[in-house]
C-alpha cells in the first residue's frame, strides 16, 4: 500500500496536462466545466467536435486495449488521465456512454463483427449511445421491464415495442442499447435481451423531460415498432439479464476520479463564495465546509481501494457503498452552496425566463442524485442483501 | 391555559382550506408564478372582498376584522400548504404589522383602512446585505426641514415591485448596528423610488431591489420616533417570522399528504411503495416534524397576539418570550419544511424531480422560506443568547 | 387556544409550591432530583416514607376524581401540580405505575370490589405496583405474549406462569398487573386476560438485568405457579388486549410535563457545567444547547395541545409522536452533557467500582430510552400505520 | 500508487486477528476492564515474546522489526475490534513514536531496545486542561544548573499510573500556546512523580493523573531543542491520532458484525429482525461508514508511513499532508464508531443496553476514543483551517 505515483505515471501526467492546456482553449475555451452532471443538455454539438478533436490526438477510450483502438493505459495513469481531464476543466464527455458502457459491454459480450461495427465509432466520437434500462413502472426495478421485441419473420429483424425512461442525452445519440423482453410471457430476469437500436427511425421518438431545472437532461424514449438488424443483439437472446449486470460494474471504474475532480471544482467555487462573503468565518459553514472537504477525500480513497482492487469487475463492498456515498454527499454540497450563499443564493441570472447560476442548477439537480441510476433505498438493499447477507425484502401479499 | 383552536378558529381553518382547494390550484400557482407581478390581480380581489382575511386583524376602529395573530397563524398554514400567490403575506404580515407596531393613530387611520379594504398592499423593506441584524440595514435618512431625505438600497424585499406602501428602515448617517434606526411608511410612487424585480429560483414569492435617490418625504411618514426604532423593526420582524413559519408548517403538512398518496399508488417490487419501512418511517419522521412544526407556530403564535394586544402583561417579559417563540417557531420550521420536502422528492422517486409534479415547487419554497428573515442555525444562534 | 393561566389556577401554584417547599426538606432533602429514571433504584425506602408524607397532606393521585380519594383536579390545575412538583426537585414517585396505570385501569374498568380493594393502597401510598407486560421472546410485541394462567379448579384461583422483563421496581412492589394468556391455544390479540398478581409468594422471584450503567433497574420476573384470588381480573376473560391499549393511553397525560421539568432540571445543569467550563462559548455546542432547549419547548407544546384535545383517551396524532420525539431527544441530550464535559465526560465519581455522575448516569441510560416501551422503529410503523394509514409489514414467509 | 494491502500485509492482519479471536474474548476484556492496572500482565507478555507486535515499527538499529506504519495501523484496527485492554497503544504510538520524532540517537538506543525486548511500557502526557492544544500544557520545567527542574500537572494519561516511561511535555515560565514547550523522557519511578489512577466511564482503556513536584532531570533527558517541541509534539499527536483512528475503524467493523448476526437471530412478528428495512438500511449506513472508516485510516496510516520514516519527499508538504489526513481520519472514524456502537445497542434492543451483552463496551470505547485527542467538530476545524 502506497500512495505516490511511479516518475514514470508523473511523466504522463504531464504529457496529458500539457496537451489539455494546449489544446482546451480557442472554440473550447467555452466547454471548460461544462456539460457534467446537471448540465449535459449544453452545448452538444461544440462537446461532440471537442470529443472528435480528442479522438485525433488518442485521448479518446484511453483505457481501452489497443487493439480495439484505445491507448491500453494502466490504471494509474487512467486515474492521472481523469484527474487531469476533469483538472482541466475538460468538458462532460459526449461520448461517455459509448466509452464507458457500451464499449466495453460489445468489447465483452460482443461479436467480432460488433467490434468492428461499433467500436470504431465510440473511439472516432462519431457515433453516440444512450442506454435503454429503466421503464416508467418499473423504475429501479429492471426485473419488471415491460419493453417488447420480436423477430420479424421475413426480414428477420428485431422489433421493438415500448417505453424508456431517464434516458440522458437521447436526442443526441445515434445508438441506444436497451433491455428488451423477447420471450413473450416471460417473467423477472429471465426472457430479456440486450439489443442495440438505431435511434434515428420513425419508430423512435424522444420526449424530453422538464426537471425541477427547467432544463432537460432526462428523456422519454418511446419505441413503436422500432426495427434493428438480426445481427444487432449483444451475446444471445435471454442473455440480457447477465449482461446488464455485468455491465453495472464498468459503470464503476476509473471516471468516478473524474467525477470528483469535478466535484472538486465546485467545491472550489463554493468555498471562494465562502471566502468573498465572509460566511468562511461562520464556524457551521466552516464546519460544513471541512466536512465536504472530508468527504470528497475519503471518495477518492474509497475509489482507490476499488481501483486497487479484485480486477475481475464483481462488487466489492467499497463499490457497492459507493453511489450511495457520493449522490448523499452531492445533495448535501448543494445544500451548502445555497447556505454559503446565503440570501444571494435565491436571485437568478440576469436575462432568461428561469435562468439558473451554476451553483443554483447543481443544487437543485442533486436532488436526482440520490434517485436515478438507483435511489438511496435501494443502494441499501443492495448492500445490506448483498455484502451483509441480510434477507430479502418479502414480497408483496 | 387553553392550547386547542375554538370552533370559530376551526371554522376560518375550514373555510380557507375549502376556498384555497379551488384557487390555488397547481395550475394556478404555475400560471401565477410565470408572472413578473407573481399573483393573479383577480383572484388578490376575490381574496380581499370575498374572504376580507387581508383585514382579519386589524382592528375594528380601522376597518377591520379585530380577530387575532392564532386565526391570522391558521390563514398562513392553509395558505403556505396550497402555495398562495398572492401579496396576502407581504401587505399583511410586513405591512400591517408594522403600521399596528411603530404607526401612531393618525398613521393608522390613514393605512390600515385602504388596506382593509383591499385597496393598498404594502411591504416591508430594510436589509441591504447578506444578513437580517440591524447593521444590514444601510439606506440613509438625512433631516431635512420638516422631513427627512432618503437614500440608500434593499434587496430581498417580498412584492417590492408591486407594493402600493413600502415599510422602509433607515439610519442616521454614522450610525451603526441598533443605534440611529428609524421606519417610514411611505408610498411607492413616490419620486425617487426605484422598485426592480430580481427573478428567483423560488417562483411562488417575488423578490425586489429598492433604491432610493435622494426621497424626500415629510416627518408624518416617520413611524415612530426618529433614530430609536430598532426595537419595533425586530418586532415586526419576529411578528413576520411567526407568519413565515406558519407558512412553513402548511407547506410541510402538504407535502407529507403529497408523499403518503403517491406512495399508497406506486407499486414497485409487486406492493404499493408506501409498505415499505424505508419509506413508512421517513413519512413518520415527516409527521413528527409537522406535528412540531404546529406545537411551535401556534404557540408563537399565542405570544405574537400578547405581544401585539394584550395591555395587561409585563411588556417586557412578553417582548423575550415573542424573541424566542418566533426564534423557535422559525428555527424548527424552517429545518422541518425543508426535510419534509426534500424528503418529500426523494420519495417520489423519478417523478419527483419533474417539473411537472409539484414536490419541486415546495422544495423551492422550503429554502426560499428558510433564508428569508435567517435559517435555523441563525435563530437558534438568538437562542442561545438568551438562555446562555 | 390561550397560554396564560387563570388567577385562581396561579394561586393553586402558590400553593403547592409552598407546600412543597415547606415539606421537602430535613429527612427528604437528599431525595431532590432522586429517583428518576435511570436513578429508580435509588432510595426506595425514604421514597415510600415521603410517598406517605404526601398521601397525608392529600397529595397523591391528586388528578384522580375524590370519589376514588384523589383531588379532582383540573387538567390546568395537574399541569401546574406536576411542574411545581419537579421544580422543586420531587423525587421520582415510587407509587407512579399505581397512580399513572393501575389505578386508572381500575377506575376504568374494575369492579367496585376491586376499586375499594386496591385505590386506597394507592392513594395512601402502602401499596407499590409494578407492570407486567413486556416478554424476553415478545419484546414490543405484545400480542406474542406467552405467559399462561387458568383458574385452579378447586380454589377458583389464578395460576400463572411465565417470564416477564424490563419490570422496573419489581423488587419493590407489592402488586403487578400481568398481561397473560388464558384462553389455552389461543394467538395473536385473543385469550389474553388483565390480572392483578401479589408479589409476595413462593412462585414470584424477581431478577435484577444489570444494565449499561452498572445498576439495575429493571428486572425479569418468574411467575411459576403464581397465585392470585379469582376475583383478581380487570374486565372479563379474553378483554386483556382491549384493557392494555387503553391502558397505553393514560400513560401518555399530565405526568409528561413532569417528566419535562425533570429534563430541564438536566439541561440546566448542562448549561451551568457549560457555562463553568467555558464550552458556551463553542458556537457548535451553542448551536446544540439551543435546539436541545427548543426541542424541550416543543415537548411542551406537544403535550399541552395533547391535553387540551380529545380526552377520549385515543391517541391523537401529537401523542403518537411522543414517545419517539422525547426519547431521541433526551439520547441526544446525553450525549450532548457528555461533549459539554469534555475530557471530564470520562472521569468518575470518587469511591465505588463503578460510580457514575448524574450526567454520565443519564447519558449512558438515555441509549435504553429509545429502546423500551416500544423501540423507535415500532413508533415509526405505528405513526405510519396508524396515523398516515400506510399498509403494514407483510408477515414473515 | 498502490492503495491494497501487500501479502504480508494481509499475513499479519490474519494472525493478528486469529490471535486476538483467541486471548481478546469477551470474558478476558471483562476480567481485564475489572482491574486497577487495567490489562492482564501474562498476555501482554506473551503478545511481547510471541508476536513481537511492540517492536514492529521500531528500526532494526534498535532491535525492532522495522516495519512501517501500514503494519501498525492494521494492528490497531484489530485490536479495537476485539477491545485488547493492553498497553500497546500508550507505548506504542504514543511512547515509540515520541522517541522517533523527537528522541536523538541516543535516547532511542536508551529506550527503544527496552520497549523492543517488552521489557517496558511508555506513555504520553501533556493537557492539564480541557483541550488538546499547545496552550492545555500547564506544567512548567525550570533550567537549574546541568538539567531541569519540572513541576505541574496532567490529566487524561493513557496507562498513565502504569507505565515505566512518562514522555512529559512542559513549558518555560511565562510561555504560553506554542511557545517554550519542551519535551523529555522521564523514568515513572523518578523522585517527585505521583501518578494516580482516574477511573473512567469506559473501562477499557485506562486512565492518570499525574503530577510533578519538583521533579529534578538531568538535560540527558530532554527530547530535542529545549523550548521548540511543540511542533514535534503535534507531529507525534497526529500520529497518535492516526493509531486511535484506526482502533475505532475495528470497533466500528465489530458492532457491525455483532449487530448483523445478533439481528439474523432475533425473531419478532414472525420474521428475523435482519429482514426488516428499518434493519437492514441501518446497518447499510454502518457499513457505509465502516468502509470510509478504513479509506481514512489506510490513506492516513501511509501519509504517516512517509512522515515518520521517508527522506526522499519534501518535510513540509508531508507535514501538512499528515495533519489533514490525520483530522480527516480522526474526525470520520470518532463520528463513524459512535454512530455504529449506538446503532449496535439500538438495533440489540433490549438486551442491547444490558451489562451482559457487549455493545456497552463499544458504545464506552467509542466515546472515549472520541473525547481522546479531541472531538470530530475539534478536527474538522483544524481542516477548515487549514483549506480556508
Amino acid at each position: 500500500m502506497k500512495i505516490s505515483f511511479s516518475s514514470e505515471d508523473e511523466q504522463f501526467r504531464q504529457e496529458i496536462a500539457g496537451w489539455l492546456k494546449e489544446n482546451l482553449k480557442g472554440e473550447f475555451e467555452q466547454l471548460r466545466h461544462r456539460g457534467g452532471p446537471g448540465d449535459e443538455h449544453m452545448f452538444p454539438e461544440e462537446r461532440k467536435a471537442w470529443e472528435q478533436h480528442m479522438a485525433h490526438a488518442g485521448w479518446t477510450c484511453p483505457g481501452w486495449p489497443v487493439e480495439h483502438g484505445g491507448k491500453g493505459l494502466s490504471i494509474n495513469q487512467q486515474v492521472i488521465f481523469h484527474e487531469e481531464y476533469a483538472r482541466a476543466g475538460g468538458p462532460g464527455h459526449m461520448g461517455h456512454i459509448g466509452e464507458g458502457l457500451a464499449g466495453p459491454t460489445i468489447i465483452a459480450f460482443g461479436s467480432e463483427e460488433q467490434k468492428k461495427r461499433f467500436l470504431p465509432g465510440i473511439v472516432n466520437g462519431t457515433e453516440y449511445w444512450c442506454q435503454g434500462y429503466s421503464e416508467p413502472s418499473a423504475g429501479s426495478d429492471l426485473a419488471n421491464v415491460k419493453t417488447k421485441a420480436h423477430q420479424d419473420e421475413e426480414t428477420g429483424q428485431w422489433v421493438v415495442s415500448g417505453q424508456k425512461v431517464w434516458t440522458s442525452l437521447a436526442h443526441e445519440s445515434d445508438w441506444c442499447f436497451v433491455i428488451a423482453r423477447t420471450e413473450p410471457g416471460s417473467i423477472g430476469h429471465k426472457g430479456l435481451s440486450f439489443l442495440l437500436v438505431p435511434m434515428e427511425q420513425t419508430g423512435v421518438e424522444v420526449r424530453p423531460i422538464e426537471q425541477l431545472t427547467g432544463t432537460s437532461e432526462f428523456n422519454e424514449v418511446f419505441f413503436d415498432n422500432a426495427v434493428t438488424d438480426a445481427g444487432n443483439i449483444v451475446g444471445k437472446p435471454g442473455e440480457g439479464w447477465k449482461i446488464a449486470m455485468a455491465l453495472l460494474g464498468f459503470e464503476r471504474g476509473v471516471s468516478t476520479l473524474g467525477q470528483q475532480m469535478h466535484f472538486q471544482n465546485e467545491l472550489d467555487q463554493i468555498i471562494e463564495v465562502a471566502k468573498g462573503n465572509g460566511s468562511s468565518k461562520d464556524p457551521a459553514i466552516r464546519q460544513r465546509i471541512a466536512d465536504a472537504w472530508m468527504g470528497l477525500r475519503i471518495m477518492r480513497y474509497n475509489s482507490l481501494r476499488m481501483l486497487s482492487g479484485g480486477k475481475d469487475g464483481a462488487l466489492q463492498k467499497e463499490a457497492m457503498i459507493y453511489k450511495l456515498f457520493w449522490a448523499t454527499w452531492h445533495a448535501n454540497l448543494g445544500k451548502l452552496a445555497m447556505d454559503v450563499l446565503g440570501n444571494e443564493s435565491e436571485i437568478l441570472d440576469e436575462g432568461g425566463s428561469y435562468e439558473l447560476t451554476r451553483l443554483q442548477s447543481m443544487y437543485l439537480f442533486t436532488r436526482s442524485d440520490t434517485i436515478y441510476g438507483g435511489t438511496n433505498e435501494i443502494q441499501r438493499n443492495i448492500i445490506a442483501e448483498r455484502a451483509l447477507g441480510m434477507p430479502k425484502e418479502p414480497k408483496g401479499r | 391555559m387553553e392550547f386547542a383552536f375554538t370552533d370559530e378558529q376551526e371554522m376560518i381553518r375550514d373555510s380557507a382550506e375549502s376556498f384555497l382547494q379551488d384557487v390555488s390550484t397547481s395550475e394556478a400557482v404555475r400560471a401565477a408564478m410565470a408572472t413578473e407581478a407573481g399573483f393573479d390581480s383577480e383572484l388578490w380581489q376575490k381574496i380581499c372582498s370575498d374572504m376580507y382575511w387581508q383585514a382579519l386583524h386589524i382592528p375594528e376602529e380601522y376597518g377591520g376584522l379585530g380577530l387575532g395573530y392564532v386565526e391570522l397563524a391558521i390563514l398562513f398554514e392553509e395558505m403556505g400548504r396550497r402555495l398562495l400567490c398572492s401579496p396576502f403575506f407581504s401587505t399583511v404580515a410586513l405591512g400591517v404589522n408594522s403600521l399596528l407596531v411603530a404607526g401612531n393613530d393618525e398613521q393608522k387611520s390613514t393605512w390600515l383602512p385602504q388596506i382593509a379594504e383591499g385597496a393598498l398592499t404594502a411591504t416591508l423593506a430594510y436589509t441591504s446585505q447578506n444578513s437580517w441584524d440591524a447593521e444590514s440595514i444601510t439606506a440613509i435618512a438625512i433631516k431635512e426641514g420638516d422631513g427627512f431625505v432618503l437614500s440608500g438600497q434593499y434587496k430581498y424585499v417580498p412584492d417590492g415591485h408591486t407594493a402600493g406602501l413600502l415599510i422602509l428602515a433607515a439610519r442616521e448617517e454614522d450610525s451603526s448596528d441598533e443605534e440611529g434606526v428609524s421606519l417610514f411608511a411611505i408610498p411607492a410612487d413616490t419620486v425617487g423610488i426605484n422598485c426592480r424585480w430580481t427573478p428567483t429560483m423560488d417562483q411562488t414569492r417575488k423578490q425586489a431591489e429598492i433604491t432610493l435617490d435622494n426621497v424626500y418625504v415629510e416627518s408624518s411618514h416617520l413611524l415612530g420616533e426618529a433614530g430609536t426604532a430598532w426595537p419595533q423593526l425586530e418586532k415586526i420582524v419576529q411578528l413576520a417570522a411567526v407568519a413565515v413559519a406558519a407558512e412553513q408548517t402548511g407547506g410541510a403538512r402538504q407535502v407529507l399528504d403529497l408523499t403518503v398518496d403517491y406512495t399508497q399508488e406506486r407499486v414497485q417490487f409487486g406492493r404499493t411503495i408506501a409498505s415499505f419501512q424505508a419509506i413508512k418511517h421517513r413519512a413518520a419522521d415527516m409527521m413528527l416534524q409537522v406535528e412540531c412544526s404546529k406545537s411551535a407556530v401556534y404557540y408563537a403564535a399565542c405570544v405574537a397576539q400578547e405581544a401585539l394586544f394584550s395591555n395587561d402583561k409585563a411588556g417586557e417579559e412578553v417582548a423575550e418570550e415573542l424573541l424566542v417563540a418566533s426564534a423557535l417557531a422559525k428555527s424548527y420550521c424552517s429545518d422541518a419544511y425543508f426535510h419534509c420536502a426534500a424528503d418529500s422528492i426523494q420519495l417520489h422517486g423519478g417523478v419527483g424531480f419533474t417539473w411537472e409534479y409539484d414536490p419541486h415547487l415546495y422544495f423551492k419554497r422550503a429554502k426560499s422560506s428558510e433564508t428569508y428573515l435567517g435559517s435555523g442555525s441563525y435563530h437558534r444562534e438568538k437562542i442561545a443568547q438568551a438562555i446562555l
